[in-house]
């Protein structure tokens, strides 16, 4: 028996009814922990709508925000939450792309992740607005005015790229759903749950034909959805980059953000991973070889993003751009010394402590390191943003910004609105991939039948073929029957 | 909906004389139009009608037009023939229109009973109450116990006063700061001024006119550059903007003047002065030495008991004898003590509220309260119309007929633009009506119920209807404007630059600055022209008083202390306008609050940082102020700005700064004139930090040449090696090019660095053509004074609103137009703090640039930011979604955006001009170069079937600038003004290098020694600064004269 | 079958669109009042003064070729007509003239509201029709001075009882006219064209032998100036 | 030719069990529709299935992305000219951004309409025998043959090692 450091899914399951009943075991009756976790949620997206109400009524000046810092928490929180959605693409798609067969258990996670964490994002731009109620005039629809959006307008790109990458990620989101939803379906008892699910699984049977066409879509998608993850956080990058604000006016922006992204939703997805193997027991699917390969990409990531800041003072220095200069100075010296050192330690420096085995194979360190990033990345967001802004070309024009009670309000109900999707969640929505986890599951096979198959030999997990679970009698008592 | 009834009771009030058609009134949902009920022949709905009359702000009496809108007053202009405005107005004036407006006016008459709230009356009531107790008195036999505090009145208002206090036997005792000081000197053409404390940019004199020849004494652009040096113990703006600080030890002010003229022995002076020797020596060289010279002063920061000596000293610099100055306190300090002892039964008072600006050690407030009938005619609910038991509000002077003369050549009206706002009545008229009602043939002969409208109309000598209609049309009767250059752009192209003009006259190598270039001065009557032969400086009467001051206060009262009028509130007469509160003291740069100038080393031995509450004690009282520290006042000096600390004058003064004056004792001159300047304090630090200080901006530029300067002699070797100029080409950046090149790396694309040549090679799309306009602005550093009046004309013209001080603390403020005051120019924030640091301040008008490559304009998602076919950087406020992108990507950061939807307290929102959007909350907003004159200079031109000339078009800031910084027009008319000026050597454009392009075009300033370089200076234009001194030499222009020496450091500064 | 008719549909939807498109505009070029304008303190009716009665527009609506107002008849000119002779006398003592009480009550009794509010010195707050957002400006007079005509915007106002708002007044309609795509009537299509300071300006751009390109590329009708600080700002 | 709608389903826990199945009814030449909870190769080799058609849309729908993207961008930039920052009217190298934004979406939605149209997705009146356990562990083999030819396919069911088997006579 091979070590449990380098088996993606834990021997004890021993078959696809097992996958079937882990995964099933998620949408049951919810503790008073989980009630207690989506009232605090919901509770937070309460007092953020206050907040964002009183905004609304008042004006943007219940924010921080200023004459030379147009853009504060709000923009520094969209950013970071399209950078949260970056990683669910990545294991989903990035990793179907290169096999990398240990995503199954954990992409389903990642990508309801990313999709909350881009609808979080794609509210922010609404919220940062002087004038929400116009929002549409940022649209292309055609309008008796006869005027049309600026395209050259980087925030119309990210209009477009926030909005696809929202509609991509949902897609293959809900796409790759679909069997587990009919397994779902098949498994239900609740009379609703059933009728709810044999509507979201669009009559889902797992026939040859669905397979063929499905397997093949969800290969397109996937395809489609790599270049977007990579150029959804390059065009905010850009929002940024093509502005001449120093600070911000630089090359190497999008590599750097889509760097940043993945170290923070690799963060993320630890953050809310290590609770939930926690919680339901889930230890079997979520092995110590899925956390040996989040820290791996979090090295890297950790690695490239510390490269990049590393480069970017060295720019700085070379370039003798006065501005430039002065910015990046001001960052690590300056009002704002406190964020700019945060940053590159929480991002740059803390994550290496995962190259010794003992804190990387410890979770509890683990999760903390991952929180410490999570922190480290919306600063580094922030140091970007307020501080280029708050020291830019003009000596008169240059006021700090500090967070108002709406500001930090609104932030913290970004958190109250992203945990209660992800908790409906994990309560309504398979969490497992069960079909996928499957595929790394070697098939029942009457072992002792002469076929005129080509020999199945999987000598290593000879023990787990011998003893086939009596599916069709566990789901049996699944169903009530 | 009180709002809504107020502002209908007003259309009402105004429409039956008919004053008004259109105004939204929303009270029942829809959109209403009110009609006239009988038209005016003079006016059209919706065109503007303009009134000449005369600014009552200050004694200084500029022309003034008014701007109406259906009978609405709601912005002024200066009166372009008149001598004194020249067209132009300060930031006093341009702010008239909220004083007129101001919701806290005293809305008609009202009585004061011993322990009950106020009530209103009828003005018959009124009347009839003053003339009851004056007879009450007149039959006790105590007429003689009625004194009438007045204003210095000049005109008619002045002989009604004197019948009619002489009528009821009463006794007049005039009472009025800054009043007494001469407003007819003449120094456009002087290459030599020296002013001893008087701050004529900002209270002194006549600041608008002194501005204009101020600016004009020291424009290179028309040939000429005076040197101009302060003498005081601190630089208030007008100090800010010499060429030297002379700092004498206080109280010695008058030995300096004495030095100069020669009275004194120049060491002994130097000796008690604590001046070098070798300084006085060397001013009174330069002065004697001077093609024209001319002294001034006393002025606040230097009337001490030896004021009289001084003003004395300084006539016999002037070659002449002048009025003497401050008034003649004698009489006002005898009445507070007969009304101390009881002995005034009634006072009246119409001077500028005397309970705030007398000193405290006079103890008129307590006086006050001793008299039993207090009659008040104030305008507004000040500290003394509070304390009076009878309040008859006089009109606004926009309200009102009345003349004025502010001096002897001038003779101003001042006519009714409007309707009153509130139930208020000329005092004149007041006055009338209570003769009439006691029956003084004297006052009202015939006791016919003529108006005051009448008396004055009288005292013009009636005149046939055209001619006193011409007289109302031109607002008063004075000479023309003198002939000649007014402006720098009007002489660019006629007046060569110095280089091809090569030492015209001057054989002997003097600086042809010297050459007068403002002919026709003399045209002007009863001109002040000193000349100041040695002669007749002798023939002069010595000084009276000792030349130097004494000072009261002892102990532990180490500092003498400065109290000096405001250039935003004067005496505290305008301090309750919100544009003036908003607009940041040009000197601290500090908004709505007062402070206590300290010096940086006073600083550190008291033991205090900026913003730390000081409590400062005199003799006389103890004021709590915030510690503002500031290299531009003597070590052993501490100064406070007078103006705010208001116990009563409406909401905006409500807690608001110290009054100084408080601290002042009864001291005066031996000539009579008030002395403010002769009392010493303790300071002491509390720990207490202020929340209330907030300085605006940075002292220093951080290395970014935003502000440039060239020294004199520089400018003139890089003149005469680049030769005439042709418009098109800006030296400076071609320079840099080259200087890019020369070093190698980038080779930089070969952008076109003139406005002019927009649009650039690679940017000609869409509906851009050759030959269209393109509008642009140069402005010339080396005119600013700094002073603010163009950023409170922009408020007033494009309904720009006023944030309050706790969102200016956020940086909210929405000032479209800002002035930037650098005290240095590198990265050390130290540099502003040091001694020298206000030898070398640059002001800088900075808003929109108008860039052709406009940065904020392709960020913005909707449109609501694009290019306009003239050149403009429009903003379309209806389209702007408020993302503030194109703040963010402003290099300049004059976007602006609104937090809030500001309110405009009632009834100064009918100072709106229509012309304008409000705007509301989450839109930006930002200079348009005044886009609604352009239309409408566009639309006038299109009725008349002709295109538009750009002279045609003037924005607010360029029309009331007073000393004519701005040049605006189409640059792309190589003929054009602006074109012109622009193709000046010193010309250069802020953050050139990264391609915004921008239309506006500043002027570096020109300073009479080396200006302070930034690290990056030799980058950025050292090698024109080579290139000068090396063709300089070789071209042999010859010596740089003696004033382009590099001059020591301010004597004064490093003396004690 | 089947196929081709999803393929169909995916087809269409881009006609779908463009349907849809000008669906909404003509909805929205639509006036949205009815035919009947508001109630006004006075029965005025546009009918009787400038259809029965031929009154030219500009004799009450005086400034419109002068001011960005057109003008409102002040109660002095409404009892010029309807009180003769008041001018003469004190206001309270104006006596209705006309229309005679004997020949329609109802007339009398609006007429007499007129009389009153001359006696009374007061203005008569008529309702507005046509009333622009706050941030766009009109000026009537460069309009009227190129030519057009005051029904060409108001309607036919010598028709209407109480007037209406016969135009949208909305941007796409004031755009449509500006770039020469609203029909107008060939005689003031013709002095609009020979009037306009646009064109004006464009011509004399071109004979002076500038580069005009872009200028008419995209409307080549136009017939006014489409930028925007024309009538934002 | 349309496939019979009755037929006989077998149930099998294993899969090459159910490989063994699927061979023997296409030997036979009757027509299956095979469960599974999982794709799994084998079964597809056994059906010896074809290229899916769903990269057509892709391919076709990211290309109309491409140029819808550059047409709205184009078009609504020309329809009323306005200059900003000093930048072309159509400045190709902002569009090209929206052009990518609109590949990327149109050819995703295209995808999934694709799959949507191949694999006759949404079916909410599913065709033939269906049982809850496919989707969890076991796989299916519903042979599509007429009633009277049942017994075939029960044997082939059986003998392939089909736990159950069920037979459908609708229609």
């Amino acid at each position: 028996m091979a070590s449990t450091s380098d088996t993606l899914v834990h021997p004890d399951v021993r078959g696809y009814a097992d996958v079937n009943r882990d995964a099933m075991r998620l949408l049951t009756r919810p503790g008073p922990g989980y009630l207690a976790l989506l009232g605090m949620s919901v509770s937070l997206v309460g007092l953020a709508a206050f907040c964002w109400m009183w905004q609304l009524a008042y004006g943007m000046g219940m924010s921080g925000l200023n004459n030379p810092v147009g853009w504060g928490t709000y923009i520094t929180t969209f950013v970071f939450w399209v950078g949260i959605g970056h990683a669910g693409t990545l294991i989903s798609a990035i990793l179907f792309l290169f096999r990398a067969a240990w995503r199954q258990s954990i992409y389903r996670f990642a990508e309801a992740m990313t999709v909350f964490a881009v609808l979080t994002a794609g509210l922010f731009p609404i919220i940062h607005i002087g004038r929400p109620w116009l929002f549409y005039y940022l649209l292309p629809y055609p309008n008796q005015r006869q005027i049309w959006p600026n395209f050259r307008s980087p925030l119309l790109w990210d209009v477009f790229a926030v909005t696809t990458y929202l509609t991509v990620s949902s897609v293959f989101f809900f796409i790759g759903l679909i069997p587990d939803i009919a397994a779902a379906r098949d498994a239900a008892v609740v009379p609703w749950r059933k009728k709810a699910y044999s509507v979201l699984s669009l009559g889902w049977r797992g026939t040859d034909r669905e397979w063929k066409h499905f397997t093949r879509a969800y290969l397109f998608l996937a395809a489609l959805a790599t270049p977007l993850v990579l150029s959804v956080h390059s065009v905010v990058s850009w929002d940024f980059a093509v502005s001449i604000v120093p600070g911000w006016h630089t090359t190497i922006f999008a590599p750097y953000f889509v760097a940043g992204a993945i170290l923070s939703g690799v963060a993320m997805v630890i953050t809310i991973v290590v609770p939930v193997r926690k919680i339901f027991h889930l230890e079997a699917y979520l092995t110590p070889m899925h956390f040996d390969r989040l820290a791996k990409l979090l090295l890297l990531t950790s690695t490239i993003v510390g490269y990049a800041y590393g480069m970017e003072y060295f720019m700085a220095w070379y370039s003798g751009e006065l501005y430039e200069r002065d910015v990046f100075l001001d960052r690590v010296s300056g009002d704002y010394w406190w964020a700019g050192w945060s940053m590159i330690t929480f991002n740059g420096i803390v994550p290496h402590l995962l190259w010794f085995r003992r804190v990387r194979e410890n979770l509890n360190y683990f999760f903390i390191i991952s929180i410490i990033v999570n922190i480290g990345m919306w600063y580094e967001r922030f140091v970007i943003i307020v501080p280029s802004l708050a020291h830019s070309y003009m000596p008169w024009q240059m006021v700090n910004y500090h967070m108002s009670w709406v500001e930090a309000g609104i932030l913290m109900g970004s958190f109250g609105w992203f945990f209660m999707w992800f908790l409906l969640f994990l309560r309504f929505l398979p969490g497992l991939s069960i079909a996928e986890i499957k595929e790394v599951l070697p098939p029942p096979m009457r072992g002792t039948r002469e076929t005129r198959l080509h020999a199945q030999q999987v000598p290593e997990r000879q023990e787990i073929v011998e003893q086939p679970a009596p599916a069709t009698a566990h789901l049996k008592r699944a169903q009530g029957e | 909906m009180s709002d809504g009834m107020k502002r209908r009771d007003f259309l009402k009030t105004v429409s039956v004389g008919g004053a008004t058609l259109t105004a939204a009134c929303k009270s029942d949902g829809v959109e209403r139009l009110i009609p006239y009920v009988v038209p005016s022949e003079e006016i059209v709905p919706g065109v503007p009608t303009w009134y000449s009359t005369t600014c009552r702000e200050c004694p200084a009496g500029c022309g003034m037009h008014v701007e109406t809108h259906e009978g609405r007053a709601t912005k002024v202009e200066g009166n372009p023939i008149q001598p004194i405005s020249r067209g132009n107005l300060c930031a006093r004036g341009q702010a008239s229109v909220q004083g007129l407006y101001h919701p806290d006016r005293l809305q008609g008459p009202q009585v004061v009973e011993e322990g009950l709230e106020p009530r209103n009356i009828t003005w018959g009531g009124a009347e009839q109450t003053l003339a009851r107790r004056i007879r009450e008195l007149q039959s006790a036999g105590r007429g003689a116990s009625i004194a009438f505090l007045t204003e210095r009145y000049t005109g008619t208002m002045d002989r009604l006063v004197d019948d009619w206090v002489r009528a009821i036997g009463a006794r007049r005792v005039v009472y009025d700061p800054y009043q007494d000081q001469p407003r007819n000197l003449q120094f456009a053409d002087a290459d030599f001024l020296i002013s001893f404390g008087a701050d004529f940019l900002e209270t002194w004199g006549s600041p608008v006119d002194y501005a204009w020849q101020f600016a004009q004494m020291r424009s290179p652009m028309i040939g000429q550059r005076g040197k101009f040096v302060w003498v005081a113990p601190h630089q208030p703006l007008t100090g800010l903007n010499a060429d030297e600080w002379v700092a004498p030890r206080p109280g010695t002010e008058a030995l300096v003047a004495q030095a100069i003229a020669g009275t004194v022995d120049v060491n002994s002076a130097a000796q008690q002065t604590g001046v070098q020797a070798q300084v006085l020596q060397r001013l009174a060289t330069e002065f004697r030495g001077a093609r024209k010279a001319v002294a001034m002063g006393p002025g606040q920061a230097t009337a001490g008991s030896n004021a009289s000596a001084l003003q004395a000293a300084v006539d016999r610099l002037n070659g002449r004898a002048s009025a003497p100055q401050g008034g003649d306190m004698r009489p006002l300090i005898q009445l507070v003590q007969q009304m101390r002892a009881g002995q005034v039964q009634m006072l009246l008072i119409s001077a500028h509220n005397p309970v705030y600006t007398l000193p405290g050690g006079l103890g008129f407030e307590a006086a006050l309260r001793r008299v039993p009938d207090r009659v008040s005619f104030s305008t507004f609910p000040d500290e003394t119309a509070m304390l009076c038991t009878l309040r008859l509000p006089d009109h606004h002077f926009l309200e009102q007929w009345n003349d004025y003369v502010p001096r002897p050549d001038v003779r101003a009206l001042v006519q009714p633009t409007m309707r009153p706002v509130f139930n208020t009545k000329q005092t004149g008229d007041v006055l009338l009506s209570v003769a009439r009602y006691l029956r003084l043939n004297t006052v009202t002969p015939g006791n016919n119920g003529a108006t005051y409208y009448d008396y004055l109309r009288n005292a013009w000598g009636g005149g046939t209807g055209d001619a006193w209609r011409e007289i109302v049309k031109r607002g008063g009767s004075y000479p023309a404007v003198p002939a000649g250059p007014n402006t720098a752009a009007e002489v660019a192209g006629a007046v060569p630059p110095f280089a091809t003009q090569p030492a015209s006259g001057t054989a002997a190598g003097t600086a042809n600055v010297n050459a007068p270039a403002v002919p026709g001065l003399e045209g002007t009557q009863q001109v002040v022209t000193p000349t100041s032969p040695p002669s007749l400086v002798t023939a002069l009467p010595v000084a009276t008083g000792s030349p130097v001051s004494t000072f009261e206060g002892g102990g532990d009262a180490r500092f003498h202390l400065v109290v000096y009028p405001s250039y935003r509130f004067f005496d505290g007469r305008t301090a309750n306008r919100p544009w003036l509160l908003e607009l940041p003291d040009p000197v601290t740069k500090v908004p709505w609050t007062s402070w206590a100038e300290l010096h940086p080393a006073s600083a550190k031995e008291l033991g205090v940082r900026q913003g730390e509450i000081l409590e400062i004690r005199s003799p006389f009282g103890a004021v709590r102020v915030p510690a503002y520290v500031y290299p531009g006042v003597r070590r052993d000096v501490v100064a406070i700005q007078t103006g705010l600390g208001h116990k009563a004058f409406g909401r905006y003064t409500e807690n608001r700064g110290v009054n100084p004056n408080l601290l002042l004792g009864p001291t005066a001159a031996p000539t009579g004139a008030f002395a403010p300047y002769s009392v010493r304090v303790s300071v002491q630090g509390t720990g207490e930090k202020s929340g209330e200080l907030y300085e605006q901006g940075n002292r220093v530029q951080l290395d970014r040449e935003i502000a440039q300067a060239v020294s004199l002699s520089e400018m003139r070797a890089f003149d005469a090696v680049v030769g005439a100029k042709v418009p098109g080409t800006i030296p400076g950046q071609n320079m840099q090019v080259e200087t890019l090149r020369g070093h190698g790396g980038f080779q930089p694309v070969e952008t076109p660095t003139d406005p002019a040549a927009y649009p650039p090679p690679g940017t000609e799309y869409g509906q851009y053509t050759e030959g269209k306009t393109r509008w642009a602005m140069v402005i010339d550093n080396d005119r600013c004074i700094g002073c603010g009046a163009c950023v409170t004309a922009c408020y007033a013209e494009n309904n720009i609103p006023v944030v309050g001080p706790d969102q200016v603390r956020k940086g909210r403020e929405m000032s479209w137009l800002r002035i930037e005051r650098y005290f240095g120019v590198t990265q050390d924030q130290e540099e502003a703090l040091r001694d020298d640091a206000t030898s070398d301040v640059r002001f800088l008008p900075m808003l929109c640039q108008h860039c052709g490559n406009a940065p904020c304009e392709p960020v913005c998602p909707v449109y609501a930011a694009y290019h306009t076919p003239d050149g403009l950087n429009a903003q379309v406020y209806n389209r702007c979604v408020g993302t503030r992108y194109c703040a963010n990507n402003c290099p300049y950061k004059v976007r602006y955006f609104n937090w809030f939807t500001y309110q405009f307290a009632a009834p100064l929102h009918w100072q709106l001009n229509p012309d304008v959007t409000v705007r509301e909350k989450g839109v930006m907003e930002k200079c348009t170069f005044c886009v609604q004159r352009i239309n409408e200079g566009q639309r006038n031109a299109s009725l008349e079937g002709r295109p538009l000339n750009d002279s045609e078009v003037t924005p607010a800031c360029v029309q009331t600038c007073p000393a004519e910084v701005f040049v605006f027009g189409n640059i792309a008319d190589p003929n054009s003004a602006v074109a012109r000026a622009a193709a000046s050597n010193r010309s250069y454009r802020i953050l050139e290098a990264q391609n915004t392009q921008p239309a506006i075009v500043y002027l570096q300033k020109v300073t009479l020694r080396e200006p302070k370089k930034g690290h990056h200076a030799d980058e950025m234009y050292g090698k024109r600064g080579e290139a000068g001194r090396e063709h300089g030499g070789a071209a042999g222009t010859g010596s740089t004269g003696s004033q382009l020496e590099p001059h020591r450091a301010p004597a004064g500064a490093g003396s004690h | 079958m089947k196929r081709i008719l999803i393929l169909l549909g995916v087809l269409l939807l881009p006609v779908g669109a463009w349907g849809a498109y000008q669906g909404l505009e003509t909805y929205q070029d639509e006036p949205g009042d009815k035919r009947q304008g508001p109630e006004q303190p006075i029965a005025f009716w546009h009918s009787v003064h400038a259809g029965q009665n031929q009154i030219p527009c500009m004799y009450c609506h005086y400034s419109a070729e002068r001011s960005e107002g057109a003008g409102l008849p002040s109660v002095q000119v409404c009892v010029g007509c309807h009180a003769p002779g008041s001018g003469a006398l004190p206001p309270e003592q104006a006596q209705l003239g006309f229309p005679q009480a004997t020949r329609n009550k109802f007339w009398n009794a609006e007429a007499t509201k007129l009389v009153d509010y001359w006696r009374r010195g007061e203005p008569i707050p008529w309702v507005k029709v046509h009333d622009l957002p706050e941030h766009v400006q009109f000026p009537h007079q460069s309009h009227v001075r190129v030519g057009l005509q005051c029904s060409t915007c108001h309607g036919q106002v010598q028709n209407m009882e109480l007037v209406y708002q016969a135009s949208t007044l909305r941007m796409g309609w004031c755009i449509s006219c500006h770039t020469g795509e609203m029909e107008l009537s060939p005689q003031e299509d013709a002095t609009v064209r020979q009037r306009s300071s646009y064109i004006q300006g464009v011509r004399a751009l071109a004979a002076a032998g500038s580069d005009v390109r872009g200028v008419d590329t995209r409307w080549p009708h136009q017939r006014a100036s489409v930028d925007c600080t024309v009538c934002h700002y | 030719m349309r496939k019979p709608k009755t037929g006989v389903l077998g149930v099998f826990p294993y899969l090459d069990d159910t490989t063994e199945a699927i061979r023997r009814c296409r030997q036979e030449g009757i027509p299956v529709t095979v469960y599974s909870p999982t794709p799994r190769h084998e079964i597809e080799e056994a059906l010896e299935a074809t290229e899916s058609p769903v990269r057509i849309f892709t391919l076709v729908g990211a290309f109309t992305g491409t140029a819808s993207g550059a047409a709205l961008a184009i078009w609504t930039s020309l329809d009323w000219p306005l200059i900003t920052g000093g930048k072309e009217i159509v400045s190709l190298p902002a569009f090209t951004v929206i052009m990518f934004e609109l590949t990327v979406l149109f050819g995703a939605l295209a995808t999934v309409i694709g799959l949507f149209i191949n694999a006759r997705l949404p079916q909410f009146f599913g065709e033939g025998k269906y049982h809850p356990s496919f989707s969890a562990g076991n796989f299916g083999v519903f042979a599509h043959i007429a009633p009277e030819k049942f017994e075939t396919a029960r044997t082939i069911m059986t003998e392939s090692g089909s736990e159950e088997v069920l037979v459908e006579h609708a229609q």
